[in-house]
């Protein structure tokens, strides 16, 4: 496949979140191009893979094959994105475990929802630990063998303290809202 | 060629000397001493692993000089790396003496500094060829996350799971946010009193006859997943309310044993607007 | 192309939007795929398009081919510019990896600033990797396979002349404390 206009054709489709119209295409394509050919020949390239090229009036876009829908969603009720609320209490609890969540609590000095901690408990990264023998013998939580494979850690000692957070300089900036995190301040919104 | 290797290299604009060798002194332009030394070595114009060391020294005393005559601020570790080559220079000129037991031998204290000077140059044309490299965003783009599926029933797939780098930064932002303490008065959801009078006023003539204070409660501390607090609070209100209320002779109150159920009527003839 | 598991494969990675782990797609695979397989057969079928199948560590993502960035993206005023000293520092974290922070202070003989290991990490290139078992227990550092995706390479052996700066012994633990050369105090002006 050498032709390079088929090859931005392609790129075009592939990068665009939406569908796109034949003359939108043809503006960027090198001059002469046959717009009309070149999509012709791309929707028959992926005639029968898992991705296909679908016209619809005068637009054109990548989709996934309709036979393969149901189980493309089979897989979507078990993601779930985490909220920065609920990121930043499991850190909380990877570094001050064992704790209650009246702990977290007063951690985070945020009301902490019980919903944050059934999403985390249901990812297999935090455990009850036991109870606190304190008035009313909360639970307390901490961080499980899964949580240490998932986040490639050996041990909880491999965690950095926070002076080497300091000495990396991530205490200066804001390294949350850089990294693009959920910026959801709602507890609610733990699991989307 | 492709756009991204005729980029400038970010380190071409360090070496400054001209065809003299006569350096430009320009301390600012430098991140200390290693930096000055290598762009040094670089104009020797021979491989690194063959510079002279002897030749280095003389260049680097003679930067460092300069930089003197032109009154600039030395720090001190430039002035300590040329006591160092000065040093250096003269062990490797001078007739051998006998060594100390744990001193070194200048050729090898030469050939670590030609060696570390080799490396850091190593290192900085691997970084400059890595951002000379095809990169993400720029020369390679990935598909947007679907924001409308492009089928029906066709989802993004989200790889969901977070990173090491998200849990690290949410800790490191949770301890930064704790740097600066703020004073954040929550509102109380407690019933208060007044609030419990008030509801006994509304709510006393619409019952006949005697009946648990408990039944003034409003309806959210009544059922089973009622919090204990608000529920507590909300009792202990409507008591002290009751007490208002009988002293002001708008009810009157009965407790037939200790610790028993406590009942109120609304007095006859009393007046509940209160006083 | 009859084989739907790599049918649902390809229309999986095609909707992702971000690169996915080997782990992750075999568990949605019908039972008894060899994901390897399929990811290498599906990768060659798009070798030489304008899309293609590109892994980086354990994830694979579909991505548009290199050569193309030009005639994709009109505006590279986005574009991150990085301090001389962040890109040493990075180069010098992808080659000695894992190093501390020491290690990196030594090569460079300039103090390391806050803000530089602190920029790459927030572009998570670079991450904690453990603790070194010497005096004091100081984090490690090293590179992530978003660092990979980002520069188009499929795993560390790929860095540029790695090899060769290995033969050269440059990649070897340093012996540079004899040497006289003090670390200057900070980065300062080095940076841009």
């Amino acid at each position: 496949m050498a032709d390079d206009a088929l090859r931005l054709l392609e790129a075009m489709l592939f990068t665009a979140g939406e569908p796109l119209n034949e003359r939108w295409l043809a503006r960027r394509l090198p001059a002469g191009s046959d717009v009309k050919r070149l999509l012709a020949r791309l929707a028959a390239d992926y005639a029968g893979r898992g991705v296909q090229l679908v016209r619809a009036g005068e637009t054109w876009a990548f989709m996934t094959a309709p036979d393969l829908g149901a189980q493309l969603a089979a897989d979507r009720s078990h993601e779930l994105k985490l909220s920065r609320a609920a990121i930043e209490t499991l850190a909380i609890i990877a570094y001050h475990q064992p704790v209650t969540r009246a702990d977290i609590e007063q951690i985070r000095a945020v009301h902490v929802s019980k919903g944050t901690l059934d999403v985390l408990f249901e990812q297999g990264w935090i455990a009850p630990q036991g109870r606190r023998d304190t008035p009313g013998r909360p639970v307390t939580w901490g961080t499980t063998d899964l949580f240490l494979r998932h986040f490639g850690l050996t041990s909880l000692k491999e965690l950095p303290d926070a002076a080497e957070l300091r000495a990396a300089g991530l205490l200066d900036a804001a390294p949350a809202a850089i990294l693009g995190l959920p910026a959801a301040e709602c507890e609610g919104s733990a699991a989307q | 060629m492709t756009a991204w290797a005729e980029r400038e290299s970010p380190f071409d604009a360090e070496v400054r000397s001209d065809g003299n060798e006569a350096f430009v002194v320009d301390l600012d332009g430098f991140a200390g001493p290693i930096d000055v030394l290598l762009s040094l070595a670089r104009s020797q114009k021979v491989d690194l692993s063959r510079i002279s060391i002897v030749r280095l020294a003389d260049q680097y005393l003679d930067f460092v000089a300069a930089a003197r005559r032109r009154s600039l601020q030395v720090a001190a570790e430039y002035l300590v790396t040329a006591a160092w080559l000065a040093y250096l220079k003269s062990r490797l000129l001078l007739p051998r003496p006998v060594l100390e037991d744990d001193e070194p031998e200048p050729e090898a204290l030469a050939a670590a500094l030609a060696w570390q000077l080799q490396r850091l140059d190593a290192m900085r044309r691997m970084g400059h060829r890595l951002f000379a490299r095809p990169q993400l965003g720029r020369d390679t783009f990935l598909r947007p996350a679907a924001k409308v599926p492009a089928a029906p029933s066709v989802p993004a797939v989200p790889a969901g799971a977070c990173t090491l780098t998200q849990l690290l930064a949410a800790y490191a932002g949770h301890l930064k946010r704790q740097q600066t303490p703020r004073l954040v008065v929550t509102p109380s959801s407690l019933m208060s009193v007044d609030a419990a009078l008030a509801r006994l006023r509304a709510g006393l003539g619409a019952v006949p006859g005697w009946e648990s204070f408990l039944r003034y409660l409003p309806e959210e501390c009544l059922n089973d997943e009622a919090d204990p607090l608000t529920t507590r609070a909300a009792v202990a209100a409507t008591f002290v309310a009751c007490l208002e209320l009988a002293r002001e002779g708008a009810v009157r109150m009965r407790q037939a044993r200790p610790f028993g159920p406590i009942f109120i009527i609304a007095a006859e003839g009393g007046s509940t607007g209160g006083g």
